[in-house]
This record gives C-alpha cells, sequence and structure tokens, in this order.
C-alpha cells in the first residue's frame, strides 16, 4: 500500500519531468521553413566569391540593410543560375513578378530593442561569425522557428532550456547575451543603450 | 547608488519663456517622433500623455493686472537624488552614462507608478489605456522609437532615438564623438521661435551651456535638490518666481 | 449536513443559515470579479485614478489593511517571544485576520500595477534602493509566513485530523511556530516600516519627505508603532464583532483589557513621537525644501484640521481610553477607543497617500481630488468579501477562539 | 489486474507531477515568455519598416504655405520638418497624419438635417452632378443666385470657378476671408515695421508662417496687443490693453486723433477720455500709446476680421494715417488670359433668400465664418454642395459632400501668402497614393455645366497653364534659378514640384500715404483680382460713413454713452455691443486649426484635450468674478444664449478672460477628436450670427444654469 503511493507519485513526478523537458519545448515553437531555399555557402565560395557586406550593407548613416531586397539579388538572378527547383521558383515567383520575398528573419529582434550594426562593426571591430555563427557558410536555410507565446525567433530566444553554458552564439540573443559581451568589453550602458 | 556617478555628457535644454507663445508645437512634434498616441476615449489632461505638457502659468493677480506666461515641461532629467530612478523596483528607470539622459524602458515596467508619485514635475505618464490611431495610421508611425503598450509608464528621453542614430552614423564613419547637429529632440527642432536650446551642459563652448548660465536663468524646484537638466530663462520676475518649491494655494484653482 | 466538519461540542448555526449569511458576501465577490475582469482585461483606465493621482483608493486602502493586519504578527509576538499567554484567546483569529489582510492586499496590487504578469521582474531585477522592493520581498515573504501559520490551524480540522501525517506535521510546525512567530515579526517590522518609508524618502513631495536615521526616513518607525499600536486594537475589535455576529463570548474579558492596554500603551509612544516628527516636519524639513508648511493645508477640503484629528482625535484620544482602567471594563468603551484607533491608522494612511498626492508640488499646478470609480470600490469590495467569506468559514470549522467551548457553558 | 483509482492517488499523482514540474524550465520559461509576451502584445501597431528618404514638399493646410521635408519610411511620410531649419506650426507638424483622418469621405454623402443627429448616406456621383446641374438650370430659369465660397482664394482652380460663374447670369464668387490675408495689407515689408498694433489679431497664435514670429521676437518688433483677455498674443506682447469688446473703433480713432493731435482728420473728436470711458482703458494709457506708436518708428495696424465695419473703418483709417511701407506685389498670373471671369464678391452684398446652387471649395482647406450668414443667403430648396476631403468644419452643413484628394495626396496651389513682398507660387506635390477614390473639383465643374469654354478637364491642367503663362511672362525666380533659365514650361514645373516656390520680381518699396478710399480699393493682384485684404471689406456705404461720424463728428461735450448706459441696452458706436437683458459680452476665437483645415490630426488631442493648452469648443470661458456673479462654477453645465440661438457650453473660469465677457474657441471638437466614428457637435459658428455692425466677433449673449 506504502509502496503503491510513493509509486503514484513517482509516476506522477516522470510525467511531468518527460512533458516539462521534451513535450513543452517540442510543442512551444512553431516551425516554418524560408519562401525560396538559400545557400550562403554557394555565394560565398570563391566561385561567386561575395562577402557578407555585399548583400548585407552598411548605408553611410550606419543604417544596416539587413537583408537585401529583391533588386540586390535580381542583377545576377535575372536568369536561372543551376537548375534547383528554388532557384526556378524564385526566378518565376519572384524576379518575374517583382515581388520581394517575405525571408523569415532569424535574428530579428523585438520592436522594443534599438540595435546598430554600425558600432558593433566598426568600433568594436565584430565579426559577423560573433553573433551570426557559421550561418554565412551554411547549404540550406534552416527551419525557423517561433516561440509562440513570446514570438521571438529561437535565434534570438537561444536553443538551450537551461542557459547555463558560457556565450557560444547559438545561446541566444536576449538582454543577458547583449550585457554579457559588454560587461566582458566593459562598455557602459544603460536601459536606453538598447532600448527605444 | 546608480544615480552617483557622473555622466560622460549632459544633455539639457534652455527653454527661454520669454520666446514661448505657447503654440503647442513642441508637444505635437514630440507626439510625432515619440508614437504618442492619441487621447483615448474619455482621456482628459489628468490621463493624457504628453511628454512635453505646456503649463500656462499665471502672476495670481485679478484682472487686468493678471499675466500668463507658458511652461514647457517635460521630464528634467534630474541629476543627483534622481527621484524616480531609486524608487523603481525593477529597474526600469535609469541614466544613461554617455548622455545623462534619465530613461524609462516600458517593457521592464510593472506599472505600479510609484516613480509618478515621485516626480514632483508630474512629468510621468501612464498609459491607461492601450495606444490606439485610426486605421492604417500605424503608417505614419516613427519606427526609430517602439510603441508603449498599456499599463506603464512613459516619458521624455530627449528623442534618445535620435541620439543612437547619430551615435550609428559617427560609428559607420569610425568616430566615435556624435556630431552635435545630429542630436536635436524634437520638441527643439520644431519651436517655431526657437525658445529651445539643446545640447551638452558640460562643454562650455555650448550655446545651452552659455545660457544655462545667464543671470536670468532658473530651474523648476531648484530648493529640492534634484538638479534637473532643463533651465528656464524669463526676463520676468514673477515668471522667475514661479519656477521656486512653495505650492499653489488658491483654491479657486482646483479641478475636482 | 456539515457536522462532522465542525469541532465537537461547539454550537454553530444550521447550515442553511450559514449559507444564507455567505450568499450577499459571494454576491459581493461576484460584482468584485467583474471589476477586477475589467481591470485586468480593458486596463487601468477603469479606474479614475490620473497621472497626478496615480497612487489611489487602492494603495490608501492596501496600506490601512496591510497595518491593520499587525495584529497578526505583533499578537505573535507578544504570545510567543514576550510570553503573554492571555494571547492565545485570540492568536487563532488574528493570524487568519493577518493573512486575510495581506493576501488581500497583494490581490488587489496585482490589479494596481498595470502588467500584473510582469510582477516577479521585481524579484529577478531588484533594486535594492527601492522601498518598494524591500516592501514587495517582505510582503510576500510574510505572506508565505503567514500560510504556515495558518496551517496547523486548518490541519487542526475535525476531518483532517483523521490523516496520520498531517497530526504529525502539525504537532511539528507546533513546535517551530515561536521561529516563526520571529521571522514574521522581523519581516513585518521592516514592510510596515518600508511602507511608511515608500513615502517619506519621496523628497520630490515635500508635503510626504521626512528626514529619518540612516536610510530610513522617520515615517519609516512612525509606521511600525502605528500598525503595532492599532493591530490589537484591530484584534480587539473584530473578536467583539465576531462575538456579536455569533451572538456568543469567544474570549474572557480579561483579554479584551490586556489588548486594550498594549494598545494604549503603544497608542501613546506613537503619538508622542508623532508629535515630535510633526514639528520637525513643519519647522525644519519643509522649509528646507522650499515650502511655508501652511501652504500645505491652504486648501479647505485638506485643511489643518485633518492634521488635529489624526493626531488628537484619532491618537491621543483612543490612547487616553484605553489607559484607562475605569473605561477599560466597559466594553462599549473598549470597542468606541479601538474605532478611534483604527480610525486613526487609517487617516494617517490617507494623508500620507492621498493628501500627498493633492499637494501640487509645481506652483503653477492646483490641488486636486479624486474620486474612485465604481470598480475601484467593487474591488476593495471583493477583498472585503473574501475575507468575511474566508474568515467565516474558518470560523465555523476551525478553531479560532480556543476559549470558546469552556465559555459556552 | 483492475486498477481502481481513488482520490487520494489523483492527488499523490498530482503531487509528484507539481513536483516534477517544477524540476523543468517549463514553468519558468511560461513565466518568461508571458511576460515577454506583454511586452510584444499583438494588437500594439507596429511602425513601418523600410528605407528611409527625405521629400520635399509644401505645405498646404493654411495660406502660409511653409516649404516642408517629408521624413518618409518606405516612401510614406513619418514626421514634417521644415525644409529651411526653424519650427513650423503644430497643424503643420501633423498634417501627415490627415490622410488617414476618421472624418475621411471615401464616397460622395447625400446629408440630411432633418433631425438633431443629421442622417448621411452614401450615393453615387452623379446623384450629386445631377442636383447641382439641375439647381442651375433652376436658377437660370427663376433668377436666382449660383455661388462658390472659395475657402482658398487666389489658386488656379479658383480662376476655374469664376470662369463657371461667368457663365451663370448670376454667377457670386464669394473668397471665404483668409485670416491673415482679411484684415493684414499684403505686401507689407515686415523687416521695416518697429511697432505692431493689433486689434484682436491672435499674431502670437498663428499668424503667417510660424518663422515670422520668430523674426518679430528676434527683431524686437515692439507689439501692442488690443484685446479683452490676456491671450498667448497678449501674453508675449510689449503692452497689453484690455479694451472693453465692441470699442475697437472707439480705441482706434482715440489713437488716430491722438497722432494728429487733434487738428482735423481721422478720428477727430474722439479724445482719450471719450475713449476711455467706452473701452475702459484710462485716457492717460492711450495717450501713451499713441506717443509710443509714433516714437518706436514705423508702425502697422492689423485686426481680426469679423469686428464688424466700423471697426473695420477705423483700422484702415489709422493704418492709413501712420503710411505704412508697402511694396505693390506684382501680379500673380491667372492660368488663361482675357477670358471673362466673375468678379470676387462679398457674401453680404447677396440678397437674402437668394442661392439656389452654393457650391463650397473646401478642396484647398477650410476657413470659419458664421454658418447662419450663409444660410440667410440661401433660397427655400436651396442645394449645398461641399467639395472636402473631410466631413468636418464647413462641410458638414452641405447636403451633397463630394470627396477631393487631402494634402499630400494630391497637387494643390498656394497663391501669395500675405507676408510675401512678391508675389508667389508654391506647389505642394503629392507624397503618398491616394487612399480613396476621390473627384476633382474641375472635373465636378465640367460634368455639373457644359456651358464652359475651353479644353481643361483636370486641375492640374488648370495649374500647369498658369505656370505655362508665367514662364511665357519670364519674370521672377524658382528657388536660386532664374524664370528665364528654365528651358520649357514643363521643366519649370518640374522644379516647382520639387518643392521650390516661384517668387516674382519684386518691386521697389514705396512709403505710402493714402486716403483710407484708395487703400480699400488695392486688393491683392491675382487671378481672383481681389483676393485678401481689403477687398473683402465692403466700400464704405453711406449708412457706415454715418456711423463713423456718429463718433468722429460728436462733439466731446455732448454726453458719450458711458458702460452703465450701455449695460441697458444702448448700443454707442456699433450698436451690436449689447442688447437687452443680455448682461455679457460674447468673444469668439478661431485658432489656425479651424481656420486652416476642416479636420486636424488626432494627436492634436495633446493640445486639446490632453493638456490644458487649448480650449475645447464647447467651453465657455469667464472671468472667475463673473462666474461667482452668475452662480456658475467651473466645470458646470450651462446654455450660452445669443440672438442666433443657444449653445449647451461647460464653464471654465480664467482670470485672463475680462470680466463680463465670455470667451468661445471654434474649432475642433476636442472631446470627439480622435474618436472613431465621432461627429463634431454644433460649434459656436454654427448659431452665432453678426450684429447690426457686421460684427460676430463680439456678440451679445447670456449664459443660464442647464
Amino acid at each position: 500500500m506504502k509502496n503503491r503511493a510513493w509509486l503514484t507519485f513517482a509516476v506522477g513526478l516522470l510525467a511531468a519531468l518527460g512533458g516539462g523537458w521534451f513535450a513543452v519545448p517540442w510543442a512551444m515553437y512553431r516551425r516554418s521553413e524560408q519562401p525560396v531555399q538559400f545557400s550562403h555557402r554557394v555565394h560565398t565560395s570563391e566561385a561567386v566569391g561575395l562577402s557578407c557586406q555585399d548583400c548585407h550593407a552598411l548605408s553611410d548613416g550606419g543604417k544596416f540593410g539587413g537583408i537585401p531586397r529583391l533588386e540586390t539579388c535580381a542583377p545576377c538572378h535575372a536568369e536561372p543560375q543551376g537548375k534547383s527547383a528554388d532557384e526556378k521558383r524564385f526566378i518565376n515567383e519572384y524576379v518575374a513578378k517583382n515581388r520581394e520575398v517575405q525571408w523569415l528573419v532569424y535574428a530579428r529582434q523585438p520592436e522594443n530593442v534599438y540595435f546598430s550594426h554600425a558600432p558593433h562593426i566598426r568600433l568594436a571591430g565584430l565579426k559577423c561569425e560573433q553573433c551570426h555563427g557559421q550561418h554565412g557558410t551554411t547549404d540550406r536555410l534552416r527551419t525557423f522557428e517561433r516561440n509562440r507565446i513570446s514570438t521571438y525567433p529561437r535565434d534570438v530566444e537561444g536553443y538551450s532550456l537551461v542557459r547555463l553554458q558560457p556565450s557560444r552564439w547559438n545561446e541566444g540573443m536576449k538582454m543577458d547575451d547583449c550585457s554579457r559581451c559588454h560587461h566582458e568589453r566593459g562598455v557602459e550602458e544603460s536601459c536606453l543603450t538598447c532600448h527605444k | 547608488m546608480n544615480t552617483a556617478h557622473k555622466p560622460k555628457a549632459r544633455y539639457g535644454m534652455v527653454i527661454d519663456l520669454d520666446r514661448c507663445n505657447g503654440c503647442g508645437g513642441c508637444a505635437a512634434a514630440c507626439a510625432v517622433e515619440n508614437n504618442v498616441p492619441p487621447a483615448a476615449p474619455k482621456a482628459s489632461d489628468r490621463t493624457g500623455l504628453t511628454w512635453m505638457r505646456i503649463y500656462r502659468a499665471e502672476n495670481g493677480r485679478s484682472f487686468p493686472e493678471n499675466r500668463t506666461a507658458f511652461f514647457p515641461i517635460s521630464c528634467q532629467h534630474c541629476g543627483a537624488h534622481t527621484p524616480c530612478v531609486s524608487v523603481c523596483p525593477q529597474n526600469a528607470v535609469d541614466i544613461n552614462p554617455e548622455t545623462g539622459v534619465v530613461s524609462q524602458i516600458p517593457p521592464r515596467c510593472l506599472g505600479c507608478r510609484y516613480c509618478m508619485t515621485a516626480c514632483p514635475f508630474h512629468a510621468r505618464y501612464f498609459n491607461w489605456s492601450d495606444p490606439e490611431w485610426p486605421r492604417d495610421m500605424e503608417n505614419a508611425l516613427n519606427p526609430d522609437v517602439s510603441v508603449r503598450m498599456r499599463g506603464v509608464v512613459e516619458k521624455c528621453n530627449f528623442c534618445h532615438s535620435r541620439w543612437q542614430a547619430a551615435v550609428a552614423k559617427a560609428a559607420a564613419n569610425g568616430k566615435r564623438e556624435i556630431d552635435p547637429a545630429d542630436y536635436v529632440p524634437a520638441c527643439v527642432e520644431a519651436c517655431p521661435t526657437e525658445a529651445i536650446a539643446f545640447g551638452n551642459l558640460d562643454d562650455p563652448r555650448s550655446e545651452v551651456s552659455r545660457q544655462s548660465r545667464a543671470p536670468n536663468a532658473f530651474r523648476l524646484l531648484a530648493k529640492l535638490g534634484t538638479d534637473p537638466k532643463v533651465y528656464y530663462r524669463s526676463d520676468r520676475d514673477w515668471v522667475r518666481r514661479m519656477g521656486d518649491t512653495d505650492v499653489a494655494y488658491e483654491s479657486e484653482a482646483s479641478r475636482g | 449536513m456539515d457536522k462532522g466538519l465542525i469541532r465537537r461540542g461547539i454550537r454553530r448555526c444550521s447550515t442553511g443559515q450559514f449559507l444564507a449569511w455567505l450568499t450577499p458576501w459571494v454576491a459581493m465577490l461576484g460584482f468584485g470579479v467583474l471589476a477586477i475582469g475589467l481591470c485586468l482585461v480593458k486596463g487601468l483606465n477603469q479606474t479614475n485614478m490620473d497621472n497626478r493621482f496615480a497612487f489611489g483608493l487602492w494603495i490608501f486602502l492596501d496600506l490601512t489593511i496591510i497595518a491593520l493586519g499587525a495584529g497578526a504578527f505583533f499578537t505573535g509576538f507578544l504570545l510567543y517571544i514576550l510570553r503573554r499567554e492571555e494571547l492565545r484567546a485570540v492568536i487563532n483569529s488574528a493570524v487568519v485576520i493577518g493573512f486575510i489582510c495581506y493576501s488581500g492586499a497583494i490581490l488587489v496590487l496585482m490589479v494596481d500595477v498595470g502588467q500584473p504578469l510582469r510582477a516577479w521582474f521585481t524579484f529577478w531585477h531588484p533594486n535594492v534602493h527601492s522601498m518598494l522592493t524591500e516592501v514587495t520581498f517582505c510582503i510576500t515573504c510574510y505572506l508565505t509566513v503567514l500560510a504556515i501559520e495558518y496551517a496547523p490551524i486548518m490541519l487542526k480540522n475535525r476531518q483532517l485530523r483523521k490523516v496520520p501525517s498531517f497530526l504529525v506535521f502539525e504537532f511539528e510546525l507546533h513546535k517551530v511556530m515561536p521561529v516563526f512567530a520571529a521571522v514574521g515579526t522581523f519581516l513585518s517590522f521592516f514592510h510596515q516600516g518600508s511602507l511608511g518609508g515608500l513615502y517619506g524618502v519621496l523628497h520630490g513631495r515635500p508635503f510626504a519627505y521626512r528626514e529619518g536615521f540612516a536610510i530610513w526616513p522617520s515615517t519609516f518607525f512612525l509606521f511600525i508603532l502605528s500598525a503595532i499600536a492599532t493591530g490589537p486594537a484591530f484584534v480587539l475589535l473584530t473578536t467583539w464583532m465576531v462575538s456579536k455576529v455569533a451572538r456568543k463570548e469567544l474570549v474572557r474579558k480579561n483579554v479584551y483589557s490586556l489588548l486594550a492596554k498594549i494598545s494604549g500603551w503603544l497608542l501613546i509612544v506613537y503619538v508622542g513621537f508623532k508629535s515630535i516628527d510633526t514639528l520637525v516636519w513643519l519647522n525644519r524639513t519643509a522649509p528646507l525644501s522650499g515650502v511655508s508648511p501652511i501652504r500645505f493645508y491652504a486648501w479647505a477640503p485638506f485643511d489643518i484640521w485633518l492634521l488635529f484629528v489624526e493626531i488628537a482625535g484619532f491618537g491621543l484620544l483612543p490612547a487616553l481610553i484605553f489607559l484607562s482602567p475605569a473605561r477599560r471594563r466597559s466594553v462599549p468603551w473598549m470597542i468606541a477607543g479601538s474605532l478611534l484607533a483604527c480610525a486613526g491608522v487609517a487617516t494617517n494612511r490617507f494623508v500620507m497617500t492621498i493628501q500627498t498626492l493633492a499637494v501640487p508640488t509645481l506652483k503653477f499646478e492646483p490641488f486636486m481630488l479624486y474620486y474612485p470609480s465604481w470598480q475601484e470600490v467593487a474591488t476593495f469590495l471583493f477583498v472585503v468579501a473574501y475575507g468575511v467569506i474566508l474568515y467565516s468559514l474558518s470560523f465555523r470549522y476551525l478553531t479560532l477562539f480556543p476559549q470558546e467551548r469552556d465559555l459556552q457553558h | 489486474m483492475t486498477m481502481n483509482v481513488s482520490r487520494r492517488d489523483v492527488l499523490r499523482f498530482t503531487a509528484g507531477g507539481a513536483v516534477g514540474a517544477m524540476m523543468t524550465p517549463a514553468p519558468w520559461k511560461a513565466l518568461d515568455d508571458v511576460a515577454i509576451w506583454t511586452q510584444n502584445w499583438s494588437w500594439i501597431p507596429k511602425p513601418p519598416k523600410g528605407p528611409v528618404t527625405m521629400r520635399a514638399t509644401a505645405c498646404a493646410l493654411c495660406p502660409a504655405g511653409c516649404p516642408v521635408q517629408a521624413r518618409c519610411i518606405g516612401g510614406l511620410p513619418v514626421s514634417m520638418h521644415a525644409a529651411s531649419g526653424g519650427g513650423l506650426c503644430p497643424l503643420g507638424l501633423t498634417g501627415h497624419h490627415l490622410p488617414y483622418h476618421p472624418a475621411r469621405v471615401v464616397r460622395p454623402l447625400r446629408l440630411f438635417h432633418d433631425g438633431p443627429g443629421s442622417r448621411r448616406i452614401p450615393v453615387q456621383i452623379d446623384a450629386a452632378v445631377a442636383a447641382a446641374a439641375g439647381a442651375i438650370r433652376g436658377a437660370k430659369a427663376t433668377s436666382r443666385t449660383v455661388a462658390v465660397i472659395d475657402m482658398r482664394p487666389g489658386r488656379s482652380v479658383s480662376w476655374g470657378w469664376q470662369r463657371f460663374l461667368a457663365t451663370v447670369p448670376r454667377g457670386a464668387y464669394v473668397p471665404a476671408p483668409a485670416r491673415e490675408g482679411s484684415r493684414f495689407p499684403s505686401g507689407v515689408d515686415l523687416d521695416s515695421i518697429r511697432t505692431i498694433v493689433s486689434f484682436r489679431a491672435p499674431l502670437a497664435e498663428e499668424w503667417g508662417p510660424p518663422q515670422l514670429q520668430k523674426r518679430l521676437l528676434d527683431r524686437r518688433v515692439n507689439l501692442i496687443q488690443i484685446e479683452p483677455t490676456h491671450s498667448p498674443t497678449a501674453a508675449i506682447a510689449g503692452r497689453w490693453l484690455a479694451a472693453q469688446p465692441g470699442s475697437e473703433a472707439a480705441l482706434a480713432m482715440a489713437i488716430a486723433s491722438q497722432l494728429h493731435e487733434g487738428t482735423a482728420g481721422p478720428g477727430e473728436g474722439m479724445t482719450p477720455e471719450i475713449a476711455s470711458a467706452l473701452t475702459g482703458i484710462p485716457a492717460e494709457t492711450i495717450a501713451a500709446t499713441a506717443r509710443e506708436i509714433v516714437q518706436k518708428g514705423p508702425a502697422l495696424v492689423v485686426a481680426e476680421e469679423g469686428l464688424g465695419r466700423a471697426a473695420d473703418a477705423a483700422i484702415v483709417e489709422l493704418n492709413t494715417l501712420l503710411g505704412h511701407s508697402v511694396v505693390a506685389q506684382t501680379d500673380l498670373l491667372a492660368p488663361f488670359a482675357g477670358e471673362p471671369i466673375a468678379p470676387a464678391t462679398e457674401l453680404e452684398v447677396i440678397e437674402d433668400s437668394s442661392i439656389a446652387l452654393l457650391l463650397l471649395d473646401m478642396s484647398g482647406g477650410d476657413a470659419p465664418f458664421p454658418w447662419p450668414l450663409v444660410r440667410r443667403k440661401l433660397a427655400p430648396k436651396a442645394i449645398v454642395i461641399a467639395l472636402s476631403p473631410f466631413l468636418a468644419g464647413t462641410a458638414t452643413h452641405a447636403d451633397y459632400i463630394v470627396p477631393t484628394l487631402p494634402y499630400l495626396e494630391t497637387l494643390l496651389e498656394i497663391p501669395t501668402p500675405f507676408d510675401s513682398t512678391a508675389a508667389r507660387l508654391t506647389i505642394s506635390a503629392p507624397l503618398l497614393p491616394p487612399r480613396h477614390a476621390a473627384v476633382d473639383p474641375v472635373k465636378f465643374l465640367r460634368a455639373i455645366t457644359r456651358d464652359l469654354p475651353g479644353q481643361w478637364t483636370k486641375s492640374e491642367e488648370l495649374m500647369r497653364a498658369r505656370v505655362s503663362r508665367i514662364h511665357e511672362r519670364g519674370e521672377g525666380n524658382v528657388g536660386e534659378k532664374s524664370v528665364a533659365d528654365f528651358a520649357s514650361a514643363d521643366e519649370m514645373w518640374e522644379g516647382l514640384l520639387a518643392g521650390t516656390p516661384w517668387t516674382g520680381a519684386a518691386a521697389a518699396q514705396t512709403r505710402v500715404s493714402v486716403p483710407h478710399q484708395a487703400t480699400l480699393s488695392r486688393g491683392q493682384a491675382g487671378p481672383a483680382g481681389s483676393a485678401g485684404w481689403p477687398s473683402l471689406l465692403p466700400a464704405l456705404s453711406e449708412k457706415d460713413r454715418s456711423l463713423m461720424t456718429a463718433v468722429t463728428g460728436r462733439p466731446p461735450r455732448q454726453k458719450i454713452a458711458s458702460s452703465e448706459q450701455r449695460a441697458d441696452g444702448r448700443g454707442a458706436i456699433d450698436g451690436g455691443v449689447v442688447a437687452v437683458n443680455a448682461p455679457l459680452t460674447l468673444v469668439i476665437r478661431t485658432p489656425r486649426d479651424v481656420t486652416a483645415s476642416a479636420a486636424v490630426s488626432p494627436v492634436m488631442t495633446k493640445l486639446y484635450r490632453e493638456s490644458g493648452l487649448r480650449r475645447s469648443p464647447e467651453v465657455a470661458v469667464v472671468n472667475p468674478a463673473t462666474a461667482r456673479q452668475l452662480g456658475l462654477a467651473a466645470g458646470r453645465r450651462a446654455k450660452l444664449l445669443i440672438e442666433g440661438g443657444a449653445l449647451p457650453v461647460v464653464i471654465a473660469t480664467d482670470h485672463a478672460v475680462m470680466p463680463g465677457v465670455v470667451e468661445m474657441t471654434a474649432g475642433p471638437d476636442a472631446i470627439a477628436l480622435g474618436e472613431r466614428g465621432a461627429r463634431g457637435r454644433p460649434g459656436i459658428l454654427d448659431v452665432v450670427t453678426a450684429d447690426a455692425s457686421g460684427s460676430w466677433r463680439t456678440v451679445a449673449a447670456r449664459l443660464v444654469e442647464a
């Protein structure tokens, strides 16, 4: 009788552990694929020879262009470059119709965050990889995950559930991550440094 | 205490009250720049959101000896014992060490409104309702400032987004110092009579520092010792006396 | 029907009567739920608070009921630490009242803040300089303590006693109760104080600002004093009200007079310190901020009479009643004294919260007043109803007054 | 094996689950995510994203026509800035909100004014066209009048209306009083003026381009404000004279008589003592003011319009006497030369009950005037059609509303502003694509009449025709560039679209001292031939002259009506100051918001409702002493009774208002402002009528408890 009591308790415990560690984190995200597949590796390969800045440029005013618009892609992709189905679709659906691709932005910060690439690139000399990892050498665009409650993209939120590891690019781009880097570099900061 | 350290720059304002005709341009420009929503249904002068609010001050005499002056009042960006910074239970308010600007961060704000009771300038405003613009007018919002949700406090931050833009512009050119011309708050820009001077108070060459030292310059509630960074100027004695701490005493003026 | 739950040998009204008693309170609760729902869904535009009256009825009543709830910790302190065994007769009732006051206050606070879902930020990103942080931490901890103190009272219920482990748990809890009483006392002292500090530190509000000791303004200590002075009076008052409603004796007369005596002495001390504080404030603190203090009272609704009423009428007068042995022999006098004392603490909290905001700081701003909306009132009535219902249930099924059974015969 | 699940099992399982859950990230993450959710609520509007550009245009919201720069995100304006530095007025700063205004008319409307809340139903444009065409035919048959009230005279479209009205037998073209121009001699070289004597003109609040005020302040121009309220203008004035409302003529004459020291001339016989009795201003102050005007150099007298004929005439006298510096403005050419056009007329000279069709051209903005003045002129069953982007302002009185495009969605033309010493033409180029279907005013004009010669069918064609004529003549500059340097008219047109105005050649400055009749006949040149001051002044009639003589010719010994006598109903000068049993004087103010635009940005609630800066139109302001006498407390509801009718008001008290005066502001309904679907309630301009003196800004009134 006593055993049964503890057993019931343990079953409940295990069920919750399983749910809390696996089911809930899985169910928490809405997954979607990018509208068009894209290979950063091909574009940065020697054959094409583009650098990050060629498409993700910084204007004189310090404003970061973000994801390139169709006008950046169209000159090279007026004709299909290769035979992939995505390439064909990209030409037919977007370039030909002059329709912007609705890219899902992995690193899109929420509305209340101010972030400028200019001071980080030009003054602090950070490399793209430091925040965006090896994104520039990937062959395909990852599945985009968005937190159903907070609406944050998974890249911003981070992939770890416990967030105990030291700073790594895929630990996320939440406030604590920005703050940690600032503290390591002795950057004086206040709320208004990063909020708008 | 986190309010004690000295900021790199101390941005401030000097408002010449003898040039202010109460047109309200500063208030309108502020609302446009900072995405301050129009009045919610039933909102009044007591529940509205006016980061820059123009008060009418009277000399207390009866007609025709009465005189009026306009006091544009925004957050005074207190530099010492900043009342709102010390009271916020969760650090939603602090002082930017680079600009001396007192912040208010809506996503951190709990909406307890303790800072509002602490502020002697009534310069803090609470979002009693969700923000709402007429349909499609969100296309006319400024993308550099986030829209606040209901239940949080907001206030003037000297158009901090313009400072951020100026920093980004300087950084893009490899510079750490901003061009002062790139950082002018919306109210200062909009004032038709150029009654407001803005800049770094610590820079002795700046117009604002020169004007703040003028003999007719004063600050509101200076005796409270909060070291506001907004100065006022007037050649009229009674207007200068309006800056004192003493409370109004006319019962007639009370609004229920 | 619910006989099995009622303590043996205690007379309680019929279930039907009890339900009839609860019905209006449940209706009031429902009305409150509607108001709270409106405030949470639509926002605080449902209240009449405004940017000048950023704090309104709710904060005033929160501060008042928390002061009145001080009876719980102070009775515990007297009983467990100072060993005034007579107070065992009311300790359980005091604990339940304390729990109701504190949980009710927190409930209203959760409606009062604009973003209750972010309330835990205070624990995660605390600003240690803020009195409100101190208040939040202390109140939360003390509510936990109160819940722990409430537990053994609950576990003594006839049905729950049947579970052996509950009995063991209750017994163990009982042994450590003095520890909790001590912790509770410490926490309560602190947050009663920090509630006072909440206003006393506002150097931007010369009407509220007070100088003090170290980081604590004088109001910190005055709030503690006034709370512990009124706490016993409120226990006295509630005990008397319950015995009137239940139409029976619940405690012996000597308990009443002991509570009154304690309250009386503390009130005298409080009135003394409050007077000194007021004189220092009027003659030194306020002028240093550049205000001639008479201006504070220049507006008719909040004239200087309020100050006199608060100190003399609601402070000195009940103290004198309580300290007169002759008056203490008369229940009506003691009740009158208790009412005055409670009104005193309410007036003090009103002055600190509402009047502070009514007094303008900018010279060209007028005095202002605000009237709470029905949503604000209803939210508070929710707490009242919640308190009455919880207390009624506790009174019916738990042993709040150990002397009750003996006094029945 | 059978499992009997007991209540205790469920409890144990739940307890285990609870303990387990605490040991997983789920509850903590949910707590965090929910908090983040409150920071990113989906219903909070999201600002636009896109590339940032600056685009130039001109603000068409008032006749000042300030050049502006719009900061655009993804091509859509998000803020407005003065193009040449300096500030803008609140209206201009929020102008980019207007296309989104909830009062936008999205399709033609038929309005019924048959009940307390007038109905409106959408109709086809043909219905409005048929109604107009029918009314024109009817007017021709019954010799009734077809009239156009043009809220922005001087535009090419204005010429179109005048051309049209020349083809109907009794066509009346009525330019609405455009505030600054109406009582202000246009073409004055302001930089030579040292003193401005203002009769109730709200100079500091809304007079001309905002930069003008800076110019006056910088030059320390001495401003003498004559007003019964310590208004914002009075607050920055060097001298404030709180003259009894309605006594403006007397004061002007007294000053005039002091200027020529009592010798024969304007204002003769009006001694400071007499004027003192009428105005309530000490005689020595009047004398001192006159001395000050002389001593401080070139002076200019300006006045609010609507003060009455006697005041108008007296002010012209005074101005003439002072002899201000005037530059004759070069003509702003009409789109086509030599074609017959209807001359501008006054509303007053139109016969009562004679208008069969009234077109209100609000395509360029609105103008404030009492609607009862117009209503009197309408024949029974008259058709009133408003061409307006908004169902607001004057348009609310129309039977049909034909939607036009608002500022920033269409080309608009701003003719010479009053403070320019040379002719000027500014084009406000659209920055936004039209959000709703609309009707071009000229297209509508073509649709309602077949008798109109010419090939032009669109407003733009008229504007371009005008630009062609200016280019042909070859005078003036567009910005730095001389007109002669433009290869073609099209090239010049493109230049104008970039926001740079064309400015004609400035004529030589002359100091004039002319008899006032001459001044009166000198209208502002333009296609309308008569826009602006003083064309709107009727030439002084015999009646007016006798009114003037009543003041000037009165021997000083003769007893002048004292203020006591005035109180029992004897109008001393203007006749309109008091009426029997009307112990109060109503004074009406019209801010730029109502002067310039039918609708204002909802953000203007910051000025109206969310601060005490501007008064809402339902507020009646009185001196606290007056309120006490009337037994009315601030915040109380009351009823304002005037000759035109009654208006529900809310009482406010203010020491700035003269005792015995009740002040009301016409303007946007601040209660309804910004609220979806809200309709403006009747304002003071819906009820007030002009009194015998022609004044509607000063009328007798009573306040009674509601």
